[in-house]
């Protein structure tokens, strides 16, 4: 075998003397080919960005600088809509480098404010997971990466900042991620449940409803409605399983589980 | 060479301190074996059973008991071999492969360094991959990472 | 007369300049027509444009090298600094030229700073020798090639002061490959050469040039051309004989430790040497200056033209060393030794032993040119 | 940058666009002709030659009559230490690689300290390398500058919770431009230092 | 002068990475050698415990930065059998295809940096240009062009884009050419052959002894490769030949890469075929949320208490580019797995180098250490 390989690729094998030659005729042909046009990109100025230059010298081309069209899904700076940001906390969850903070952004009431993400890029490894774990598709991934500064507080991204990337227009990742089913649900430890709404109020997506559920059975002589409690009933296909709920809950009694 | 071939294969050889051999998904089985028995079984296992690749060793922290594995590999029986002992919380050390298997060495420097696993024997046993005098065993379960507390960032002078 | 060399210019431009001298100050008119001066002033001039010549030649060198080179490797090479990268080798010397100047600290004063000055100095000197066109020197030097190997051989001397004296042991085992290989191929370089002054009969490169204006060496003294610029290559230094700079284990060689200025002297020297040694082939077997007879005489007869010719041939030369540059790697200590000891130096013998065959029979084979043996 | 600069003309500022603060580039169809774009950059040195010039009409002191030149000639002749740390020191390799190639704009990555101007911190440093960083920082001759490239080099990146790991190398010698990514893409790279270059321009070397 | 140290590194052209190369030489003659490693040490085994298992994916790329794919294809592989999970068989093909294109891209590089240690710059740039197109296909369908983030527990990230078969085909025809051309410039090259031939030599038995795997055992005759010898993914359904050589040497090692480029392009079509007609889903279905993305992996320790998942160990080896690397993943039943630990080839290849270098000169340090083709990132962890 190794013989074999060693006569099918080293035809010089035999008579080593002058086979200085061929290196040179390799070198003098890649000479003659990149003459007229060699496989540079002159960066600044051309771009694989740029769709028309892309499929210029994309692998068909018989010239291959880049592979041609598909390129939008780079992973680069973060798109955040801020409008439709349901300051689910997700993305800081799911952030391995915890590179995500959740701040305090205009539009929410006082008593809750809405948070958004910033991203800290010193600290980002551009994993996309937050734009994956995102229930609302706010949070995506531009093709922008361009991200030098001489500030090291430039690269802290503000939800602002990146709302103005959101606006920018720039392609995103076009391979949306398909989520699979998933059999996690909240779940109610109802004894322990005091009602007191907290869930409810939090909850990103108002898939929480309290609804009247009576406790137990009245005694004998008392009045049925002073029995009555509420407690929280989660509309499963509308949650996004973010777990604010459990979080705020004082009594530690939602949890995590499966219906079955 | 599944579980009960070695287990045959390492009576027939008379090995020692054997605690069980067990079949493990992956490799051929898992031997535990007693941590004073190292020095005559590592032979044992290499000629015998003809285990003579030693892929890596590793330590794990147990907490109440360290656990030291080696991953060996054999070229007759196209498989993977898992040695596994106890070793004592307090001080934890077994006897060196290294003896038996060279490539052994780094592993074992490393297993040292980062497990806190002491190997007997050991030609040449100091710091691989931290510093030397870094007296501390980061991969111990009692040690925990932290986020790095914020410095004062120098600013240039123009 | 036409104005043809480049010491005709000088000549010109410092008798015109003194001439006019003279017609505004008539009393002086006596020492400023002294042709004495004129001819002193005249050399300094010369000297002068010799001088800038060979720099700017020498960047302009390097910036072909890298341009070249890129297009070997399927890139552009400078291109962003002037136009197509042309002011990119002006803007490193001037950076080199401000960077802070430092010496290590164990490092031997004199050698240091000593070395590379001298190795600048004497590649300069070079210059002064070589002849570029048609009365350069007028046979004043009958051995200027001797003088020019000689000046050529310095440098091992010096780049050994100066890797010795930075204090690095990398930089003494870049000295020390570079003194033995510079000495192993003098000797075959030398051969070679003989055997072009066995054909020519002097050496004086004047005359050398003069007797290929019929016919170049490169036809007749193949061998010895292949031996001479083998052991350029070594001499100057490049791939695939670069071994004292070899990146890959000596870090940078012998220049290590050097930065700013003095690297910028070594960078130059380099190329100065490289200038010259593509200018020592162009003379000895491509012909120099001269045209074969039967090119239109135009070509010829326009001012400077046999400098231009003299460039056009030497940039050629150097773009096939850059070629083998782009194509072959480094050979190893010994087998570089070995090639030259073993394989050069008889190798030259044959193309002496052959070039004294030529002259006794008195035929060239010749390729396109007409013979006219002993010129 | 306009308002800094008022002698320069706005016809002879090429490179503005490309290290802007937003980054936006207008991209160039590739049907510019291969002349227009090798003299695009080219005109840098003229508002530098113009600017000495005047200094020299003006009668200044010598060291604002050549700085400008000198400026010119150090942003554009910027020779990194050819070094590799960690991931990023791949894509600074493809940085000059031939589909970049950083040598077009002088870059060209020199092995020894001493022939340095800048130093590409290419990964993560370690508490272990971390002198080591240091001894060759001091080693670069004045002036120089650092970019810290990448997430590892800033901040420590996704290691920076490690116990081995220097988080940013700004805590051990002064930088000059971030690059961040992870790795950051040879383009960006480049424009670290085209964004290094702009801000020689504005402070002098 | 007599002999002396000299250190090779931290920072040296050489090293290709950050380790110190410590050669103890007489003239240019090499008596020993003392390799230091950890300059790279990142913990990224004790990272790991702190990581929810498919966060530990962005640390596997980082790993060994020249071959994202094959690392994360080790330890999901770990991590699954851990965890008691199966991939879809489509994920299956594409993590094939994706360590194949590694595999190739890795090569390249070697190649590259290793060709330009002796000396020749060209073929950097050749290589660094072809290994470009890989990394271009590798960005169409995971985002990334070096720190991939693709493979997940339980599947991939995400299926191949349109037309990723044919443009990936394509490009497998520009490089089959272009390896041709690698070869004249190398083999074809009188200067390449004497100053590769003969050097480094590091037998079989030695190779054994001191545990070195990959293109170094196999060109010293063994035809150990995990692909073959022990199947994992899809390995058996493809056809393809070990590359194996006799001479042990560097020019050995340089055709046994040669020829594996050639064997993956021909796995690559293959595998590529077989993904043209095999639609299907990518990812399992109804996996534990707290695995991380595609779920934000949530609920902390509340979470923990309140399910009681399978315990397990994952032991999962397979043929990187630079030869046989092990992961061993505990998980003791938390949301994080209790230990992870790694066997980088190169770590063994390294530290067998005094057999390989001593007795050589200075100038044979670069072609031997390049064809050892050490990647710092996973030798240090």
């Amino acid at each position: 075998m190794a013989a074999e390989i060693e006569k099918k690729q080293n035809p010089s094998a035999e008579s080593p003397t002058g086979a200085v030659l061929k290196p040179l005729a390799t070198a003098a042909r890649q000479f003659a080919r990149s003459l007229i046009r060699p496989s540079t990109i002159l960066y600044p100025f051309e771009r694989l960005e740029d769709p028309k230059f892309r499929s210029e010298v994309a692998v068909e081309s018989g010239r291959p600088i880049g592979v041609g069209e598909v390129w939008d899904n780079y992973r680069g700076v973060h798109a955040l809509n801020v409008n439709t940001c349901i300051s689910c906390n997700l993305c800081a969850f799911s952030c391995p480098d915890l590179c995500i903070e959740m701040v305090t952004v205009p539009g929410g009431d006082p008593k809750h404010p809405k948070k958004c993400p910033q991203i800290d890029y010193g600290k980002c490894s551009y994993c996309g997971f937050c734009s994956d774990a995102c229930p609302e598709g706010c949070l995506t991934m531009t093709t922008k990466y361009e991200l030098s500064t001489p500030n090291r507080k430039d690269m802290v991204y503000s939800p602002q900042k990146m709302f103005e990337q959101f606006q920018r227009k720039l392609p995103m990742n076009p391979i949306r991620l398909e989520r699979p089913a998933n059999e996690d649900a909240i779940l109610l430890d109802a004894p322990l449940c005091i009602g007191c709404n907290a869930c409810a109020r939090d909850c990103p997506t108002n898939c929480i409803t309290m609804l009247d559920i009576p406790k137990e059975a009245p005694k004998p002589g008392e009045k049925a409605a002073k029995r009555i409690w509420k407690e929280p009933v989660v509309n499963d296909s509308d949650c996004v399983r973010c777990g604010t709920c459990i979080s705020v809950c004082p009594k530690e009694c939602l949890f995590w589980g499966t219906h079955s | 060479m599944d579980a009960d071939e070695v287990r045959a294969k390492l009576t027939g050889a008379g090995a020692p301190g054997i605690l069980s051999v067990d079949p493990f998904p992956g490799v051929a089985a898992r031997v535990r074996f007693s941590p004073d028995s190292a020095a005559p079984l590592f032979p044992i296992v290499r000629d015998a059973l003809g285990f003579p690749h030693l892929s890596t060793v590793g330590g794990i922290d147990w907490v109440e008991r360290y656990e030291v594995f080696y991953l060996l590999w054999s070229d007759t029986a196209k498989t993977y071999l898992l040695l596994s002992a106890d070793l004592d919380a307090k001080a934890p050390h077994i006897e060196t492969a290294s003896s038996t298997w060279p490539s052994a060495n780094w592993h074992e420097r490393e297993a040292w360094e980062l497990v806190g696993i002491g190997f007997d024997h050991h030609p040449d046993l100091r710091h691989l991959l931290m510093p030397d005098g870094y007296d501390f065993h980061p991969l111990q379960r009692a040690f925990k990472l932290h986020e790095p507390e914020e410095l004062e960032v120098k600013v240039r002078h123009v | 007369m036409a104005v043809t060399t480049l010491w005709d210019v000088a000549y010109f431009l410092s008798s015109g300049l003194l001439g006019v001298l003279a017609h505004i100050l008539p009393p002086l008119a006596w020492l400023l027509t002294n042709p004495n001066l004129v001819w002193l002033l005249s050399a300094l001039l010369f000297g002068a444009i010799l001088l800038g010549a060979s720099m700017i030649n020498t960047i302009m060198l390097i910036w072909f090298e890298r341009k070249m080179l890129g297009r070997f490797m399927d890139r552009r090479g400078a291109m962003h600094v002037g136009y197509a990268g042309l002011l990119q080798n002006f803007a490193d010397g001037l950076k080199l030229f401000r960077k802070n100047t430092f010496k290590p600290r164990e490092a031997d004063d004199l050698g240091f700073y000593g070395g590379p000055t001298a190795y600048m100095v004497t590649s300069l000197l070079m210059f002064g020798v070589l002849p570029i066109s048609s009365g350069w020197s007028d046979g004043a030097l009958p051995l200027s090639m001797l003088l020019a190997l000689v000046i050529f051989s310095f440098a091992p001397l010096f780049i050994f002061i100066s890797a010795w004296s930075s204090n690095n042991k990398y930089s003494l085992m870049g000295g020390m490959r570079s003194a033995a290989q510079m000495i192993a191929y003098e000797v075959p370089i030398l051969l070679a050469v003989v055997a072009v002054v066995l054909v020519a009969g002097t050496f004086d490169l004047n005359q050398i040039v003069l007797e290929q204006q019929n016919y170049w060496f490169w036809g007749p003294l193949f061998l010895a051309l292949l031996v001479f610029s083998i052991g350029m290559l070594a001499e100057m230094e490049r791939i695939p004989f670069d071994l004292p700079e070899a990146e890959a284990e000596l870090v940078e060689g012998w220049n290590t430790e050097y930065g700013g200025m003095l690297f910028a002297f070594f960078m130059l020297a380099d190329y100065l040497r490289a200038l010259a040694g593509s200018i020592l082939i162009v003379l000895l077997f491509l012909g120099g200056w001269t045209l074969p007879t039967y090119v239109p005489a135009v070509a010829t007869s326009l001012p400077l033209a046999g400098i231009i010719w003299f460039m056009v041939k030497t940039y050629l030369v150097f773009g096939v060393f850059v070629w083998i540059r782009a194509a072959l790697p480094r050979v190893r200590t010994d087998q570089l030794l070995r090639i030259g000891w073993m394989r050069l130096i008889p190798l030259s013998l044959v193309a002496v032993v052959l070039a004294a065959a030529l002259v006794l029979v008195k035929c060239l084979p010749v390729f396109g040119c007409v013979p006219s043996m002993g010129g | 940058m306009s308002a800094a600069q008022p002698t320069v003309p706005p016809a002879t500022k090429p490179m503005a666009p490309a290290v802007g603060p937003g980054g936006q580039l207008p991209v160039l169809s590739p049907d510019v002709s291969f002349i227009e774009i090798e003299a695009l950059r080219s005109q840098q040195f003229l508002p530098a030659a113009k600017e000495a010039l005047s200094a020299l009409v003006k009668e200044q002191a010598e060291g604002t009559l050549i700085r400008p030149l000198f400026n010119w000639a150090g942003r554009n002749s910027l020779f990194p230490l050819h070094w590799g740390l960690a991931c990023c020191a791949i894509e600074f390799a493809a940085a000059f690689g031939a589909r970049w190639d950083a040598e077009r704009f002088g870059v060209v990555p020199r092995s020894s300290p001493r022939q340095c101007d800048l130093m590409i911190v290419n990964g993560t440093v370690t508490w272990k390398v971390a002198h080591k960083l240091v001894t060759l920082y001091e080693q670069m001759p004045e002036p120089k500058w650092v970019i810290a490239m990448g997430n590892c080099a800033t901040g420590g990146g996704p290691f920076r919770t490690a116990y081995s790991v220097v988080p940013g190398v700004d805590k051990l010698v002064p930088v000059d431009v971030y690059i961040a990514g992870c790795p950051p893409r040879p383009e960006a790279m480049l424009d670290g230092i085209l964004r290094l270059e702009e801000l020689i321009r504005e402070r002098g070397a | 002068m007599s002999d002396m140290w000299i250190n090779m590194g931290p920072q040296h052209p050489m090293t290709h990475g950050l380790w110190n190369l410590r050669v103890h030489i007489d003239g240019e003659m090499i008596l020993g050698v003392d390799p230091e490693m950890g300059y790279l040490h990142r913990g990224i085994e004790k990272i790991s415990e702190d990581r929810h298992y498919n966060e530990v994916i962005t640390l596997m790329d980082r790993t060994c930065y020249v071959a994202g794919m094959a690392w994360e294809h080790l330890y999901i592989q770990a991590a699954e059998k851990a965890l008691g999970l199966e991939p879809p068989e489509r994920a299956e093909w594409i993590r094939m295809m994706s360590e194949e294109f590694q595999r190739l891209a890795s090569h390249i590089m070697w190649y590259a940096a290793f060709v330009q240690d002796l000396g020749l710059m060209s073929p950097f740039l050749y290589g660094m240009r072809d290994r470009d197109l890989i990394l271009d296909l590798f960005q169409s369908y995971t985002g990334g062009r070096l720190t991939y983030e693709y493979m997940r527990v339980g599947g991939v990230r995400n299926d191949l884009p349109v037309g990723f078969n044919d443009r990936a085909r394509k490009v497998l025809d520009w490089l089959e050419p272009r390896l041709v051309e690698y070869d004249r410039l190398c083999m074809g090259s009188d200067i390449f052959r004497r100053r590769c031939d003969d050097l480094g030599i590091l037998k079989a038995a030695d190779c054994v002894k001191h545990g070195v795997t990959g293109p170094m055992l196999r060109s010293a005759g063994s035809k150990r490769d995990i692909r073959k010898d022990r199947p994992y993914s899809r390995y058996a359904q493809v056809d393809f030949d070990v590359a194996t050589a006799e001479s042990a040497d560097v020019t050995g090692r340089y055709l046994v890469r040669m020829e594996e480029m050639r064997q993956s392009i021909r796995i690559l079509r293959q595998t590529l075929d077989w993904l043209d007609h095999h639609p299907g889903p990518v990812l399992a279905d109804r996996l534990p949320r707290w695995l991380g993305a595609p779920y934000a992996p949530i609920g902390r320790e509340a979470y923990l208490l309140k399910r009681n998942y399978p315990k397990g160990i994952g032991l999962s080896a397979i043929e990187e580019p630079h030869g046989e690397a092990c992961a061993y993943v505990v998980n003791e039943g938390g949301e994080h797995p209790y230990r992870v630990k790694f066997r980088s080839p190169v770590f063994a290849n390294l530290s067998a180098a005094s057999q390989y270098l001593v007795g050589y000169h200075v100038a044979d340090i670069p072609p031997i250490m390049g064809s050892v083709d050490v990647c710092v990132g996973e030798v240090d962890r």
